[in-house]
C-alpha cells in the first residue's frame, strides 16, 4: 500500500530506519531522517487529581512527515487531544504534568528539561503524590514554548465558538496572530512604501476605469498591481473592497475611495519611529525565540544570550514608554492598525469567505460557527507553521458545514503544504483527509498505517470493532457490531494490554505484559500479541 | 443591539426603579405618626422621638394651626391618629400636605415630590439645624444635601479608583498563582475584610494611622472616635483644616467651595496647592477603608471568575497563537476580570455606598453620610432621613445604570440582552 | 396513505400542521419584533411498533418538534392525534387535504369551509394530545416518553439512579413498592446495568451508561412511544453501536414506536423505518428509509447525504458542498426556504413557496420541491415537470 | 425503615446495602478536613455552639448595671480607697472580694474596669474582661465578659432568626419567580431590584426607626421583633436572586423535563428537583449572613439608633459599636490624661471578628469541597 495519490510530493513512505540508539542520546535528534517534521517519542501525561493520578498518555510515538496529513483516531478519553496538547505543553498545570518523553520537531526537543521541573512524593501508599514544582523552570519552558506556538506550530481547536476571545473582534485577533510572527516584515513593507514614490496615478486612473465599468477581474489585477507598486499587499485588498461597492457611482466617488485607500501610506515622522521601535523589539522577540530554539536543539541552556536579547528589549520598550499616552497612541497605531485589519481581511479571503472585510470587523458572537471555524484557519495559517494542528475540527459543526470545511482544509494542504495532525473521532473524516493513521486506545498508540491500509486491513481487535460499530450511510445492510465494555478508568488501567477486557481476542499474556509495537507490513505497526512482526524500535 | 439603543433603554428602566424605591420608602414613612410627618414634610418641630410628642388633635391652640414646639406631653400615651385628622385646626396643614386624601393618591404625591427633588424639610429643632448656626430655622432636604453631596462624591471616586486599581491584579494574579503565597495572602485579606466590621476597621485604621504617622493627624481632625480614643483634640488647630466651607461656619481656613462645589478641584482653581493636598491626604485613609471593604468581597469573584476564564478556550487558543503568558493575563483574560469586577461593584454598589455613613463618622468626614448620623443624633429628623435615603438610593441606582453601560462596552455580548 | 399495505401496524401518532413559533423581543422597549419559527407547519404519522427517524441540522426545529409532540411545550398551532381510530385517520386525511385545497385557493385559513373545521374541532378534541385536561395528560404520560441527547444534564445530580429509575413509577403509584423494586431491577437488567450501580450518583457513571439509564427511566412506564432525541450523538461510536443495538432490542420485546431525532444520517439509516428530513423548521423530504437513501429527491437530502464523510478511503463520490450558512429562522427566505442555499434554484423558488407531495414515481415518498411539482402559482398544472429534475446523486 | 416492608425481596444483598449520601458526606468532610482554613473555621464554630449552649446555664447576675464602689487597681495608677456612696460591699484592698459582683473601682472613673486575666476566683471578679463604660458620669458600667456570653444567645438567635425568615421568603418568591417565568418572575425580580438598589444598611436603619414609636414594639421582646423585621425586610431580595438565578437555569435541565414528561406536576418537580438542585448556593449565603448581620447591628448601633432599650445591651456586634460610640461610652481619666479603655474595643471586636471570619471559612471550604469546577 502506498500513500495517498493525491500527493506527488510524497513518495512511498520510506521503511523506518533502525535509529532507536540514536534517538536515546543526549543531544538526541540530529540523526532523524529530514522528512520528518515532528518526532514523538515515549510521551507520558499524567494528571493528578483528588481521585489519583489519571495515566492519560503512557507512551505515546508518533511522527509526522512533511506535507503529510497524520490521521489520530480514537473514542473519548483515549487520550487523542492530550497528545496534541502535550506537543506544544498546552496542558493545564496543575492537575497535568507531562512525565517523560521527547516530542522532537526539527531536531529541537520541546520537551527538554522537563525532569527538573517537578518531583513528586507519594504521600504513604494512597496513589496521591505531592508535587514540588520550580515555578521558574516552568515559565521558563512556556517562555521556550512561545517561540514553536503558533510559528511553528500551529493549532485549531474544537468548538469555534468558544476558541475565539468573544470580546475581540476578528481582526483584532487575527492581527495579534500577525503582530507576534509577521511584523518585521510588515514594518518594512510600511515604512518602504510611505517613502517610495511609485508611479501610482497611472494605476490609480487604470483602477478608476475598472470600477466605472464594474469589472471585477480587472479591478482584482489592478489594485493587485498597486499593491505590488507600492509593497503592501494589503493595500490591494483594501482597494478592491472600497471599489468593488455597487453603491459608487461615478468617477469622482470612486476616486475619492481610491485617495481615501492611499492617505494611510504616508507616515508622519512619530509615526516611522514608533513602527521602527516595533520592529527593533519584534526582531529581539525573535533573537530571543531564535536562541530558545537552539537551547533546545543543543540540551543547554544560553543565559547569558537570553538575557542580553531581553536587557535589549526592556530598554527598547522604556524607551518607547511615551508613544503610551493616550493622543500619541492613537496617532501612532492607525497605520499599523489598518495595515494589520488588511492582512487580516487578506487572509480571511484565502479561507474563502465570501465578505471578509464584515467579517473581519465583527466580534465572535455575531458569526456562525462555520465562518468561525474559518476564521480559526486563517488565523492558524497566519505564521505558515511547519505543523497544523487540527482537535476534531469539524465535531462541533453541522454536516453541510463540516463538508465546507473539510473541501477548505483539502485545497488549503495541497496549497500551503504543511503537515496536519489531524485529531478525530470521525473514521469518516480520516477517511477523506488523512493520509496516514494513528488509532489510539487508553494512552496508548496500538497501530499506524496508511489509511487504506488501515480500512481495508485493520489489525488490532478494537480497529477492528471501531471499524464495525460504525453505521454507514451508504451500507443499509451492515450488521451493528459493538464493542463490549467501556473505555477503562486511566485511574487503575488494566494491567497488560488496557484492552484485553474488551478484546474478543484476549489471551492469559495480554494481562500481563504490554504487547510491543511491531511491524506488520510496511508502514504499518500495531501493538497487539497476535501479531509477531519485527519490533518497531523507533 | 446598537450600544446607544441599550444604553437609552437602561436608562429608561431607571425611572420604574425610582417610582419603586419611592413606593417602599412611602409605605415606611406611612407607618409614622402624622405629627411626624407634617413635621418632616414642613419642617416644623425638633424631629422625631423622643422630644417630640404625640400631640391630640385637641391640644392644639388654635392660633398655631402645626406646633413646631410643645410642652411635653406624655410619652406613653400616643393619639389616634384619627382623632388627630378630624381636628378641624389641623385641616389646613393635612390638606396643604394631602394627608386628607385617599392612599393612593397621597402614593403619587409623595412619588411626584421624590422625583421632583421636593424632599421636605430638616426639623429646625434638630441637631441639623444647630450646626447651621440658624437654630429654629428649616431649610429643605435638598439644599442640605447638595452642600455636602460633591464630598461624597469625592470620597466615593477616589474609593473607586483604589478598588480597580487593588481588586484587578490581586484577582488576576491571586487566580494564576493558584493556592501559592500571593493567593493565600489576598484569600486571608479578603475574608478578614468580610468579617470585620466597618467601624472597626475604619477604627483600627485611624488608631493604627494616629500611632504610626504621630504628627501627620491632620487626617483624622474633626473625628468622634478620635475624640473618644484619644481624648480632646491635641493638635493645633491650624494644622486641622476643615475640609469645606459651608455658610454657616465661619472660624477656620477652608477650602473654598465655588465653583463646582469639590473641594480639591475649587482649591485647584483658586490655585491653593496646599489646600487641595490636605484634603486630598484627609481622603486616603477612607477611602482605603472603604475600598478595602469592597476589595474583600470583590476579589472572590474575580478570582473565580478569572480561574474560570483561565480555563476557557480562548485563552488556550491565544497560548495556542503563542502570545506571552503575561499578555494573555492582561490581554485577553485580564478584560474578563475588568468585567466581572465592574459587575461585582454593581452588585455591591448598595452595600459601598452604605458603608459612607460609618466611614465618614469615624474620620470626621463632612459628607452626606455625616449628614445622616447628625439627622439620627440625638433625635430623629426624619425628613432628613428620608432624604438622605433617597438621595443614597438614586445614586446607586445611577451607579448600576452605569455599570450596566460599561459592562455593555467592555463586553459586547451584553448588548444583546 | 392508510390504504396501502391492510398489514401496516395501526397509526400511532398523526402529526398534523403542527407549528411553534417563538417570540423574539428586542429594541428599545423590548417589544415583540419577531417569532423564531422553529416549527412551521409539520405532518407526519407514526405508526406502533416503528421509527421515524428526524433529520436536519442544528437549528432546523428537529428537537422542538419532538418536545412539542410530547407537550413539554405548548404549539403555536397544530395537532397530534394520539391513536386515533381507522376512520377518523382517514377521516383527518380527508379534511387537511380539503383545508389545504380551501387554503391554496383562498391565500389563508380564514376561508375554510365552516363544517371542516368543526369537524376537526371534533376529532382535536376527541383525539388530540393537546386537548387533553390535566389529569388525562397524566396517564397519557406514561405512554409517551423521552430519552435526551446530553447523558450528563438529563440525570439529576443530586438522586441515586435506583431514585432516578423509580420516579416514574412513584408519580403514577404504579404497583406496590416491592414491585417497583422489582421493575426497576429489571430495567437494569434489560438495559444491560448491573444492579448494584442503583446505590449510585450519576457523575460515576461514564456516557454510555448514563445513556442506558435515561433509557430504562423512559421505559418504566411501558410506554409506547418514545422520543429519542440524539440519543447517541453525545457518544463514541462503539457505545453508540450498544445503546443502538438495545434500542432495536426493546423495540421488538415491548413494540415501541420510536421518533428518532438525529443529524446523523448513518445512525438514521440503521434505525429508522421512514425517514423525515427537516429544514429551517419545515419538511422538506419524508419517505421510506430505503426509498429516501437511494433516490433522495430534495436537493437539500442529497447535499446532506452527498456531504457525511464515508469511512472507505476507496468510495469515490460526487461532492456537493452547500454553500452559504442556515438562514436565520426568526426571518426565513421567502418561496422556498432553501433556495439561498439550493444549487438547483429556479426563479420560481424565491417566490413559491413549494408544498409537501408525493413524488410521481413512489407515491409514499413525499417532496417539497418545485423540481417535480409545478408550482401552484398559476392555478393547477398537470403534473410532468421531471423534466427539470436534477438526478438523484450517485451513491 | 424500608426493610420492614419487603422490599428487601428486591434485593439479593440485603443487608450491606450501601448508602450513597453517606460515602458523599464522607468524601466532602474528607475534603474539609483537607482544608486548614475550613478547619479553623469548624473549630470555632464548635466553640461559639458551645458558648451558645452554656450561655443558657450562664446566670449572669452582672449582666446589667452594677454599683460600684471599692478601690481600683488598674495598669496605670494604684488609687487608694475614697469616699464611697452607696457601698454593697467593703473589704480590704489586696484580699478577695466577698460577693460576687462586688469589684473595686477607680472613684475617678468609678465606670471602668480594667481586665485583669486573673480567673482564680473567677466568679468574684474582677472581671476577666473588664468592663464597658456605659456613661463616663455614672456609676454604671457593663460586664463585658458577661456581655460577651450573654451576647451569643442573642447574637446567634437574631442572626439566625433573620437568616431563617429572609432565606424562606426568599426560597419561595425566587423559586416560584423562576419557575412561573413571565409577568410572575418580572413583578417578583422587580420588586427584588427595587429593595436591593436601597442601600442595605439605611433600609434597615430606617425600618427601625420607624417602627420604634409604635407601642407593640416597646418592650425587649418588640425590639427584638424590630430588629428581625426590620432585617428581614431587607434580606430577602438577595435570597430571592440567588435562589431564581439558580432555578432558571435548573429548570432547564433535561432531568427536569424527563421528570415533566413523566407526568410529574410542578410541586414534585419542585419539590424533588428543582430545590434540592438550587439550595446550595443558598447555604452558603446563610452561613455569611448569619457572620455578617451582627456586624450591621453594630453598625447601626454605631449611628447612634436607639436599638435596645439600654444604650448597652449584651450582643456582639451593638457591644462592639457601642465601644467606639462616643455617644454612649466614654474615656478614662487617669492623672489628667484621657486615656480610652483598650478592652472596651479588643474583646467585642475579636469576638465579633472570630464569628465572622469562622463562618466565612467554614462556609468557603464547604464551597470549596463540593464544587467540582474549584477542587480540580
Amino acid at each position: 500500500m502506498s500513500a495517498s495519490a493525491s500527493f506527488p510530493s510524497q513518495s512511498p513512505l520510506p521503511e523506518p530506519e533502525a535509529e532507536a540508539p540514536a534517538a536515546l542520546d543526549v543531544a538526541g535528534a540530529a540523526t532523524s531522517s529530514p522528512d520528518v517534521v515532528l518526532d514523538v517519542r515515549g510521551l507520558k501525561t499524567y494528571f493528578y487529581t483528588y481521585d489519583g493520578v489519571v495515566r492519560a498518555l503512557d507512551g505515546v510515538n508518533l511522527k509526522i512527515r512533511r506535507g503529510e496529513t497524520l490521521g489520530l483516531v480514537g473514542e473519548t478519553g483515549c487520550g487523542k487531544s492530550v497528545t496534541a496538547f502535550s506537543i506544544t505543553r498546552l496542558i493545564p498545570d496543575p492537575p497535568g504534568r507531562i512525565m517523560e518523553g521527547r516530542v522532537l520537531l526539527r531536531g529541537s526537543d520541546l520537551l527538554w528539561g522537563l525532569d527538573k521541573e517537578a518531583r513528586f512524593k507519594e504521600v504513604g501508599k494512597t496513589g496521591r503524590y505531592k508535587i514540588r514544582r520550580s515555578y521558574r523552570r516552568i515559565q521558563e519552558a512556556q517562555r521556550r514554548m512561545m517561540a514553536v506556538r503558533g510559528s511553528l506550530i500551529s493549532t485549531i481547536f474544537q468548538e469555534p465558538m468558544l476558541a475565539l476571545n468573544p470580546v475581540f473582534r476578528v481582526w483584532d485577533q487575527i492581527g495579534e496572530s500577525l503582530t507576534l510572527h509577521r511584523l518585521p516584515p510588515t514594518i518594512d513593507a510600511m515604512l518602504a512604501a510611505s517613502t517610495a514614490a511609485p508611479e501610482l496615478p497611472e494605476a490609480v486612473d487604470r483602477l478608476v476605469d475598472a470600477a466605472l465599468h464594474k469589472d471585477l477581474p480587472r479591478i482584482r489585477a489592478v489594485s493587485k498591481e498597486i499593491g505590488q507598486l507600492t509593497g503592501l499587499p494589503s493595500l490591494a485588498t483594501e482597494m478592491f473592497y472600497a471599489v468593488r461597492n455597487p453603491n459608487l457611482v461615478g468617477t469622482e466617488a470612486i476616486g475619492r475611495e481610491v485617495q481615501r485607500c492611499l492617505r494611510r501610506v504616508p507616515l508622519s515622522g512619530l509615526q516611522r519611529s514608533y513602527l521602527q521601535r516595533r520592529r527593533r523589539i519584534a526582531e529581539l522577540d525573535q533573537t530571543l525565540r531564535r536562541i530558545y530554539m537552539t537551547e533546545m536543539k543543543e540540551g543547554k541552556p544560553d543565559r547569558r544570550g537570553r538575557g542580553f536579547a531581553r536587557a535589549r528589549r526592556r530598554a527598547v520598550e522604556l524607551g518607547s514608554l511615551g508613544y503610551r499616552l493616550p493622543g500619541i497612541r492613537r496617532h501612532v497605531k492607525r497605520p499599523l492598525d489598518s495595515e494589520l485589519f488588511w492582512q487580516a481581511v487578506g487572509l480571511l479571503e484565502s479561507v474563502s469567505i465570501a465578505s471578509p472585510a464584515q467579517v473581519a470587523s465583527s466580534y465572535p458572537h455575531e458569526l456562525s460557527g462555520g465562518m468561525l471555524q474559518r476564521v480559526m484557519i486563517a488565523m492558524a495559517l497566519a505564521s505558515d507553521p511547519e505543523i497544523l494542528i487540527a482537535d476534531e475540527p469539524t465535531t462541533a459543526l453541522d454536516v453541510t458545514i463540516q463538508a465546507q470545511i473539510l473541501e477548505l482544509m483539502r485545497a488549503l494542504k495541497s496549497r500551503v503544504g504543511t503537515a496536519i495532525l489531524l485529531i478525530t473521532h470521525d473514521l469518516g473524516v480520516i477517511a477523506e483527509v488523512a493520509d496516514r493513521v494513528s488509532v489510539m486506545y487508553a494512552g496508548r498508540m496500538i497501530e499506524t498505517a496508511p489509511v487504506r491500509e488501515l480500512f481495508a486491513n485493520p489489525l488490532h481487535p478494537y480497529t477492528q470493532g471501531l471499524l464495525a460499530s460504525i453505521p454507514r450511510v451508504d451500507d443499509p445492510n451492515k450488521k451493528l457490531e459493538s464493542i463490549p465494555g467501556s473505555v477503562p478508568n486511566l485511574i487503575s488501567p488494566p494491567p497488560g494490554c488496557r484492552f484485553h477486557p474488551r478484546c474478543p481476542h484476549a489471551m492469559p499474556i495480554c494481562k500481563e505484559q504490554v504487547p510491543p509495537t511491531t511491524v506488520e507490513a510496511p508502514s504499518h505497526t500495531v501493538a497487539c500479541f497476535l501479531y509477531h512482526g519485527v519490533e518497531d524500535r523507533n | 443591539m446598537q450600544l446607544w439603543v441599550y444604553v437609552v433603554r437602561r436608562l429608561l428602566l431607571l425611572i420604574p426603579i425610582l417610582i419603586g424605591v419611592l413606593t417602599i420608602l412611602f409605605g415606611i414613612i406611612s407607618a409614622l405618626p402624622l405629627t411626624d410627618r407634617i413635621a418632616a414634610e414642613l419642617g416644623t418641630g425638633h424631629g422625631g422621638r423622643p422630644i417630640t410628642p404625640q400631640i391630640p388633635c385637641t391640644n392644639t391652640t388654635a392660633s398655631a394651626p402645626i406646633p413646631s414646639v410643645s410642652s411635653n406631653t406624655s410619652l406613653t400615651t400616643p393619639a389616634s391618629t384619627s382623632a388627630l385628622c378630624t381636628n378641624p385646626d389641623w385641616q389646613p396643614a393635612l390638606d396643604k400636605l394631602g394627608f386628607n386624601l385617599p392612599i393612593p393618591v397621597q402614593w403619587a404625591i409623595y412619588v411626584y415630590n421624590g422625583l421632583t427633588f421636593n424632599w421636605g424639610h430638616t426639623a429646625p429643632g434638630s441637631f441639623m439645624s444647630n450646626l447651621i448656626g440658624e437654630e429654629g430655622k428649616s431649610l429643605p432636604v435638598t439644599t442640605v444635601l447638595s452642600w455636602y453631596l460633591p464630598f461624597t462624591i469625592q470620597l466615593a471616586l477616589l474609593s473607586l479608583l483604589f478598588i480597580l486599581v487593588l481588586s484587578i491584579p490581586l484577582g488576576n494574579y491571586s487566580a494564576v498563582f493558584r493556592n501559592r503565597p500571593l493567593d493565600q495572602g489576598t484569600r486571608i485579606m479578603s475574608f478578614s475584610g468580610y468579617a470585620l466590621a466597618s467601624f472597626l476597621l475604619a477604627s483600627l485604621v485611624l488608631i493604627a494611622a494616629v500611632e504610626l504617622l504621630g504628627g501627620a493627624t491632620a487626617t483624622v481632625c474633626g473625628s468622634s472616635v478620635f475624640n473618644l480614643v484619644y481624648g480632646s483634640w491635641p493638635f493645633q488647630l491650624s494644622t486641622c483644616y476643615p475640609v469645606t466651607s459651608y455658610p454657616w461656619v465661619g472660624t477656620h481656613v477652608f477650602a473654598p467651595t465655588s465653583p463646582t462645589g469639590f473641594p480639591i478641584v475649587d482649591s485647584l482653581i483658586h490655585g491653593q496647592w496646599s489646600l487641595a493636598l490636605s484634603v486630598f491626604s484627609r481622603l486616603i485613609l477612607p477611602a482605603l477603608s472603604i475600598a478595602y471593604l469592597s476589595v474583600a468581597g470583590i476579589l472572590r469573584y474575580v478570582r473565580n471568575s478569572m480561574l474560570e476564564v483561565m480555563n476557557q478556550d480562548y485563552i488556550r487558543t491565544a497560548r495556542a497563537k503563542g502570545v506571552p503568558e503575561s499578555s494573555v493575563i492582561r490581554k485577553h483574560a485580564g478584560r474578563n476580570s475588568l468585567t466581572v469586577t465592574v459587575a461585582v461593584l454593581g452588585l455591591t454598589f448598595a452595600a459601598f455606598i452604605g458603608g459612607f455613613p460609618v466611614i465618614e463618622e469615624v474620620f470626621g468626614l463632612d459628607g452626606i453620610g455625616k449628614v445622616l448620623i447628625w439627622s439620627i443624633l440625638p433625635n430623629y429628623d426624619y425628613g432628613m432621613i428620608f432624604g438622605t435615603t433617597i438621595l443614597f438610593t438614586i445614586i446607586v441606582v445611577v451607579a448600576n445604570v452605569m455599570v450596566d453601560v460599561i459592562q455593555a462596552y467592555l463586553d459586547p455580548r451584553i448588548r444583546l440582552g | 396513505m392508510a390504504t396501502n399495505g391492510g398489514d401496516e401496524p395501526p397509526i400511532l401518532l398523526a402529526v398534523r400542521n403542527l407549528r411553534k413559533y417563538f417570540p423574539v423581543r428586542g429594541g428599545l422597549l423590548s417589544t415583540h419584533i419577531g417569532d423564531v419559527h422553529a416549527v412551521d407547519g409539520i405532518s407526519f404519522d407514526v405508526r406502533a411498533g416503528r421509527t421515524v427517524g428526524l433529520v436536519g441540522e442544528s437549528g432546523c426545529g428537529k428537537t422542538t418538534t419532538g418536545r412539542v409532540v410530547l407537550r413539554l411545550i405548548e404549539p403555536s398551532s397544530g395537532h397530534v392525534f394520539y391513536r386515533p381510530s381507522a376512520e377518523q385517520f382517514d377521516r383527518l386525511n380527508q379534511l387537511y387535504a380539503d383545508l389545504d385545497v380551501a387554503a391554496r385557493s383562498g391565500g389563508n385559513g380564514a376561508s375554510a369551509p365552516a363544517g371542516v373545521l368543526r369537524e376537526l374541532d371534533q376529532i382535536a378534541t376527541k383525539s388530540s394530545i393537546f386537548r387533553k385536561r390535566r389529569s388525562q395528560m397524566r396517564t397519557l404520560r406514561g405512554k409517551m416518553q423521552i430519552v435526551f441527547q446530553d447523558p450528563f444534564s438529563s440525570l439529576s445530580p443530586r438522586l441515586t439512579i435506583r431514585e432516578i429509575v423509580r420516579e416514574p413509577l412513584e408519580i403514577h403509584k404504579a404497583g406496590t413498592r416491592a414491585e417497583r423494586n422489582q421493575r426497576v431491577q429489571d430495567l437494569m437488567t434489560s438495559v444491560g446495568l448491573n444492579p448494584e450501580h442503583l446505590w449510585r450518583f450519576p457523575h460515576e457513571f461514564s456516557g454510555g451508561q448514563r445513556q442506558r439509564i435515561g433509557i430504562a427511566r423512559a421505559l418504566a412506564l411501558r410506554p409506547d412511544f418514545v422520543v429519542l432525541d440524539e440519543p447517541t450523538s453525545a457518544l463514541d461510536v462503539s457505545v453508540q453501536a450498544q445503546i443502538l443495538n438495545i434500542l432495536k432490542r426493546l423495540q421488538q420485546e415491548e413494540n415501541l414506536a420510536y421518533l428518532f431525532i438525529s443529524h446523523h444520517l448513518s445512525v438514521v439509516r440503521a434505525m429508522a423505518h421512514d425517514v423525515v428530513v427537516m429544514y429551517l423548521g419545515q419538511v422538506v423530504e419524508r419517505a421510506p428509509t430505503e426509498e429516501l437513501f437511494t433516490r433522495p429527491l430534495h436537493p437539500y437530502t442529497q447535499a446532506l447525504l452527498a456531504s457525511i464523510p464515508i469511512p472507505d478511503p476507496t468510495v469515490k463520490r460526487e461532492r456537493i458542498v452547500l454553500s452559504g450558512e442556515v438562514p436565520s429562522p426568526v426571518a426565513p427566505p421567502s418561496g422556498c426556504r432553501f433556495h439561498t442555499r439550493c444549487p438547483a434554484v429556479m426563479p420560481v423558488c424565491r417566490r413559491v413557496e413549494p408544498r409537501l407531495q408525493p413524488s410521481p414515481q413512489h407515491p409514499g415518498h413525499f417532496v417539497s420541491c418545485h423540481l417535480y411539482h409545478t408550482p401552484d402559482e398559476p392555478a393547477d398544472a398537470p403534473l410532468g415537470s421531471g423534466a427539470l429534475a436534477v438526478p438523484p446523486a450517485a451513491s | 425503615m424500608a426493610s420492614s416492608n419487603g422490599e428487601g425481596s428486591a434485593l439479593p444483598a440485603r443487608g450491606r446495602r450501601p448508602n450513597p449520601r453517606l460515602d458523599q458526606m464522607k468524601r466532602t468532610w474528607y475534603l474539609l478536613r483537607k482544608n486548614t482554613l475550613a478547619m479553623i473555621g469548624v473549630g470555632l464554630l464548635v466553640f461559639f455552639a458551645v458558648l451558645f449552649v452554656a450561655s443558657f446555664f450562664y446566670h449572669a447576675s452582672a449582666t446589667t448595671m452594677t454599683q460600684y464602689c471599692g478601690t481600683y487597681y488598674s495598669g496605670y495608677q494604684f488609687y487608694p480607697t475614697s469616699v464611697c456612696q452607696n457601698p454593697i460591699c467593703t473589704y480590704p484592698p489586696g484580699s478577695l472580694p466577698p460577693v460576687a459582683n462586688c469589684y473595686l473601682t477607680d472613684p475617678n472613673n468609678p465606670s471602668f474596669v480594667a481586665p485583669t486575666f486573673s480567673l482564680s476566683p473567677f466568679h468574684l471578679g474582677p472581671l476577666p474582661f473588664g468592663s464597658l463604660s456605659t456613661d463616663p458620669g455614672a456609676p454604671v458600667f457593663y460586664n463585658m465578659f458577661d456581655g460577651i456570653v450573654k451576647g451569643s444567645e442573642w447574637s446567634i438567635t437574631i442572626s439566625v432568626a433573620i437568616v431563617a425568615v429572609g432565606a424562606s421568603v426568599g426560597l419561595l418568591l425566587g423559586a416560584t419567580a423562576g419557575v412561573s417565568g413571565g409577568l410572575v418572575d418580572e413583578a417578583i425580580m422587580r420588586t427584588t431590584d427595587i429593595f436591593l438598589s436601597v442601600p442595605q444598611l439605611l433600609l434597615v436603619l430606617v425600618l427601625i426607626i420607624v417602627l420604634e414609636p409604635v407601642s407593640i414594639f416597646s418592650s425587649l421582646s418588640g425590639r427584638v421583633a424590630v430588629l428581625i423585621i426590620g432585617f428581614s425586610i431587607t434580606w430577602w431580595p438577595f435570597y430571592t436572586r440567588i435562589v431564581r438565578s439558580q432555578v432558571v437555569v435548573v429548570r432547564e435541565q433535561k432531568y427536569v423535563e424527563a421528570a415533566r414528561a413523566s407526568g410529574a406536576g410542578t410541586g414534585r418537580i419542585l419539590r424533588k428537583h428543582i430545590i434540592p438542585n438550587s439550595l446550595f448556593p443558598v447555604f452558603v449565603q446563610i452561613a455569611l449572613d448569619v457572620g455578617s448581620i451582627p456586624l450591621i447591628i453594630g453598625a447601626i448601633i454605631f449611628l447612634g439608633v436607639q436599638v435596645w432599650p439600654t444604650p448597652v445591651f449584651p450582643e456582639w456586634g451593638s457591644l462592639a459599636g457601642a465601644s467606639v460610640s462616643s455617644q454612649i461610652v466614654g474615656d478614662l481619666f487617669l492623672g489628667g490624661v484621657t486615656y480610652y479603655p483598650w478592652w472596651q474595643l479588643f474583646f467585642p471586636g475579636i469576638t465579633l471578628f472570630l464569628f465572622a471570619i469562622s463562618v466565612n471559612f467554614f462556609s468557603d471550604g464547604l464551597r470549596d469541597a463540593l464544587d467540582p469546577r474549584l477542587r480540580r
